[in-house]
């Protein structure tokens, strides 16, 4: 049996759809903001959605938002229920995380490409920073479900597609390290299974990059893949260690989006050797041999 | 049906040019985008006689009902996108529009030419917004350089031939009788407002190509009164567009006398908006 | 103290001429509007040589973050204004610039020239958004118009002289220079963007006046765009606005070229936005 | 002692000011939205404020509302609390309408002019259709709380100024006249003291339209004067009535408004003999002889 292909994205309803905000949990500096998706097909680890408030999307600083936006899929669980993690840095997100259970959230996707499964094998190494530890919630919870995966064409007890058709109990090994500004930041690591943790100011865990962590554990180890998300400079970083040791490793990128799904031409970043790609549709996933370096 | 320039089509809503990807939108939504077409022509984005990267990032910004794009016309090219890409449209459930923008007056009759050979391509439309090199200005916001242009192109296909005029432009209704005596079948109106956006708290401007285009619902109105202007000087078909986000919007714009209705930034919030549109426009 | 063509100003925020009535206000809100002047100097609304009644009703149509006005200039004539207006604005604890109006550079001369000779108005904004009653294009849109308007009325007075240029033109930096090569002092931008509305579910205009001009948040993008590129074009001090709402925005108009900014639409939301505009803008 | 000089109104602060939202009652078809203003000038009855939500104001259909919206002060107590009396007809009145308690208003007012007491020894008829009777909640409350008025400047219970020199214990007489569309929006008739009712369906009161009471009531009583709001047709046709019997009436009036404080010059009505007056500052209430008609 063999992994999914590299890059393989599960296709998405063509039509936005009006869901329910189930819950909004505060978490540290983040909010997770739960919805119910019953009809939506199981996304892949690292796809994202657009989204907007159904009420109220509009009316925040500078007359916006106006535009949906994009929030990888963090959680997913077989009865459709599916969260998103949010950090608050404008007038769209606010305006997410002030919803309340019973409130309407338009949802377009899933989209873009996600991770692919690490060769078997090889551990996979998982490197968030702030809130790009959201879609690696979702490729934690894929990697841990699929060693338990029954053929059912989604890793079991979450409703998501990767390695399902990994051999039932071949137990795939991943570890997360996870870096963060602070204390109240640092909160979002509970959202990971037995992560090693990064704070700028030492408040919590290892004080320094986790880049740092991330040397450390390339170090002396058996064979892996990195899997990254977080700001720019950090994958940047991630992306030149693991070039340094010829390390495969797939980042998931940001970019101001207006469309999602690949009408707008707008979420352009720099191409290794020229050009440009859509992080909606050639990402947000991307292998890090695609880019000459993260800006 | 609706006759448009000879072309059938099933209602009056196509799409903006450069507002939708039909070919990467099937890879994201597989087949029911065939099979629910949401526009009764389809418009591609701006073709070039060589291939364009586009602009550097960042390419959007976020104005109050609106948005600002510099995504600078990428493109494969001419032959890249006959190549490539037509085949893959053709296999669209509609008739399909090419957009091209060239430099020169020169330039439009070679790509209009090429385009005129296919038969997959219903009809062409012009992207006069472009730059004049020696005066900086738009082309097509000059009466007399449109109607050359025009005129030039006209000798070369026999396809219908739609101009798409300037908003940055004095009298946009000159424009267009400029477009229909140069032998136009159709103007459509409008493109983006010339806009800009500084990076928050800097002087450098936020956009990598510096200034952008204005498109959304800021910008309905101003669309709306020179679709007007347009309907008072010619008799010529007209393809209204700028901020349609309802039918009530897109039925304004065939009230104030355009005969179909383009959605463009819309499209980007719901991707099925043009259909919404198109089902509930009468 | 900002000097502005010789004039004092306590801080760069003014308001645009038309959106407020410091006279009304002064009614209203007592003497608390002379105490806490928003504005660093006062600009009348337009004033023309004949009394107008102004435009029928409606002329207000709200538009997504903006506002269509078709107001017609109701104004009580020169006579009218210098009589009874001009002793009450002069009251203000404010230097008072008066705008005027005129269909041609004769009626633009009488008005200067009367202006002139009152030494209450510190200086004078010319309106050249006027349609040219044979072309129909407002007489600001050509620069050759523009120019000539401008030297004709430069010889009628020696106090500062400032053009406010229409946005609907296809090159406002030329308009700019043209400005300039008349002998303007200054010149101010963005007036309002032509557009349109329909009565709801008719082919109607909704406005009395038919069309009207939009301002507010949704022009925000375009007035940066123009006033960057009349800052490319001049060295004249310029009199930014369109859309400013915050201490944030009038810093970018500052960043774009701007030296005092205006406060239009955001007055009708808050009479006092402009004096909390003005109190953080650095 | 005499009456204060009509068309007299009391100055606004210059500044908006933000108000909390107290509570919103449902009355049939309307929304009562009561807000505590403690530091404003008690207003003239018919005078009216500028209004807008603090949060969410600007999305709803076509990106609206952008403006703040005019409403009559249609209560107002001394402790503070001011009511609005709203029937949501657009995007602006649904989010006020949605409005709870807590949450923010922003509050630009009293302006404009108010009405006049009746001369001493007349009868006041107050004529209202519709939302047109939240002007003669307070001007009602006025009349009937000034014949007990002690010279406190105020209304006694009421926070309006109105009448207040009127002899303590004279007793002003005053009538309340409605019309409404049927019985959901009749249910605004509790809002006034005793009033009588005509509908349009005759499912409440009188069958047909509230001038056929106004009519029934100029026919044999005692000198009165006429105090109305309501739609234009309406306002027409007692202005109309009122001419023909040679009755002084105040007609309170709309017109759409982007400032309210007379900035813009949008809110134009023609003037009798030419030219137009500005609804904010030379009215909404004006001397029905001001008015050619009302349309
Ligand atoms: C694929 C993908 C997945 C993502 N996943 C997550 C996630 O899981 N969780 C999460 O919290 N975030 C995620 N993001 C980021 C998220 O989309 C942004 O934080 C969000 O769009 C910000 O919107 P806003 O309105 O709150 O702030 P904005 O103000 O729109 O954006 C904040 C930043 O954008 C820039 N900016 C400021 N004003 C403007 C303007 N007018 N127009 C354009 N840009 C402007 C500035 O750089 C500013 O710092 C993801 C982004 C992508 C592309
Ligand atoms: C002095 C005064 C006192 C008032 N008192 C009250 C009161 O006590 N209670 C109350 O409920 N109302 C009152 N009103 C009316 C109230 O101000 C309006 O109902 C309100 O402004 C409507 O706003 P909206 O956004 O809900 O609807 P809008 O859609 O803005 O307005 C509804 C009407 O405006 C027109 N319209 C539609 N679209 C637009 C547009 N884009 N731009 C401009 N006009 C448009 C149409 O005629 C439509 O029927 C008063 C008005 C005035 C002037
Ligand atoms: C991101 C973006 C890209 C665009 N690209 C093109 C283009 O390539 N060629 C063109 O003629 N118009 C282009 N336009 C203009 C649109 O076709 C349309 O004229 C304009 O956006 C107004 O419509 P709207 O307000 O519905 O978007 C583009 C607009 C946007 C927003
Ligand atoms: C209701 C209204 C009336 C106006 N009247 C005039 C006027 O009489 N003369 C003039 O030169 N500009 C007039 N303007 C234009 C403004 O001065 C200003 O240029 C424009 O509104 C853009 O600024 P804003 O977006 O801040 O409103 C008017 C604008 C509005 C909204
Ligand atoms: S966000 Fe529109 S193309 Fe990627
Ligand atoms: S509402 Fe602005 S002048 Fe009356």
């Amino acid at each position: 049996m063999s992994f999914q292909q590299a890059g393989e994205h599960t296709p998405a309803p063509f039509c936005r759809r009006l869901l329910q905000v189930t819950a909004n949990e505060k978490v540290g500096a983040y909010r997770l903001l739960w919805a119910l998706d019953r009809d939506a097909p199981a996304p892949l680890p690292g796809q994202f959605a657009m989204i907007a408030a159904a009420q109220g999307w509009g009316a925040g600083v500078d007359e916006r938002p106006f535009l949906p936006r994009a929030f990888s899929i963090a959680r997913r669980r077989e009865d459709g229920q599916c969260a998103f993690l949010i950090e608050d840095v404008g007038p769209g997100t606010a305006r997410l995380c002030a919803l309340s259970p019973g409130e309407g959230l338009w949802v377009l996707g899933p989209l873009g490409r996600g991770f692919t499964p690490a060769p078997a094998g090889r551990r996979t190494i998982l490197v968030g920073g702030g809130i790009g530890i959201a879609p690696l919630m979702i490729l934690q919870d894929a990697i841990l479900g699929a060693g338990a995966a029954v053929g059912s064409g989604t890793a079991a007890g979450v409703g998501v597609r990767f390695g399902a058709d990994a051999t039932p109990g071949e137990s795939a090994s991943c570890v997360a390290l996870l870096g963060f500004r602070g204390r109240e930041h640092a909160h979002g690591a509970s959202l990971l299974h037995e992560p090693q943790v990064a704070t700028d100011d030492g408040s919590v865990g290892h004080r320094g990059l986790v880049t740092d962590l991330l040397e450390r554990h390339l170090g002396d180890e058996s064979p892996a893949v990195v899997r990254a998300c977080g700001p720019p400079a950090m994958l940047e970083s991630v992306r030149a260690i693991c070039e340094r040791r010829d390390i495969a490793a797939e980042l998931a990128l940001e970019a101001g989006m207006a469309c999602g799904y690949g009408a707008c031409y707008g979420c352009a970043v720099p191409r290794r050797g020229g050009g440009y790609l859509r992080v909606c549709v050639d990402g947000p996933v991307v292998d890090a041999a695609e880019l000459e370096r993260v800006s | 049906m609706i006759d448009f320039c000879g072309i059938e089509l099933a209602h009056p809503v196509i799409n903006g040019s450069g507002t939708f990807d039909a070919i990467a939108a099937r890879r994201v939504f597989g087949e029911q985008l065939v099979e629910r077409f949401p526009f009764s022509a389809f418009v591609s984005k701006t073709i070039t006689l060589s291939p364009r990267p586009g602009n550097p990032a960042p390419r959007l910004w976020e104005a109050p009902a609106g948005l600002i794009n510099s995504i600078g016309l990428p493109n494969k090219g001419l032959s890249g996108y006959l190549a490539e890409d037509l085949p893959q449209l053709a296999q669209l459930p509609v008739p399909l529009i090419t957009n091209v923008m060239g430099s020169t007056a020169q330039e439009f009759c070679e790509l209009v030419a090429a385009c005129e050979r296919r038969p997959e391509i219903a009809a062409i439309e012009l992207n006069v917004s472009c730059p004049n090199v020696k005066t900086g200005l738009d082309i097509g916001s000059d009466p007399r350089q449109l109607e050359a242009v025009t005129q030039a192109v006209r000798g070369q296909t026999g396809k219908p031939l739609i101009i798409k005029l300037t908003p940055n432009t004095a009298d946009v209704a000159a424009c267009a009788a400029a477009a229909e005596r140069g032998g136009a079948d159709a103007v459509s109106l409008i493109n983006t407002l010339r806009a800009m956006a500084l990076a928050p708290g800097s002087d450098r401007p936020w956009l990598g190509g510096r200034t952008g285009g204005l498109s959304g619902p800021a910008i309905r109105a101003v669309a709306l009164a020179q679709v007007a202007a347009v309907r008072g000087a010619v008799a010529l078909p007209i393809i209204g567009m700028g901020g349609v986000q309802s039918p009530a919007h897109a039925r304004d714009l065939l009230r104030a006398g355009a005969d179909l209705v383009a959605v463009g930034t819309e499209s980007f919030r719901d991707p099925a908006a043009a259909a919404r549109i198109a089902a509930e426009i009468y």
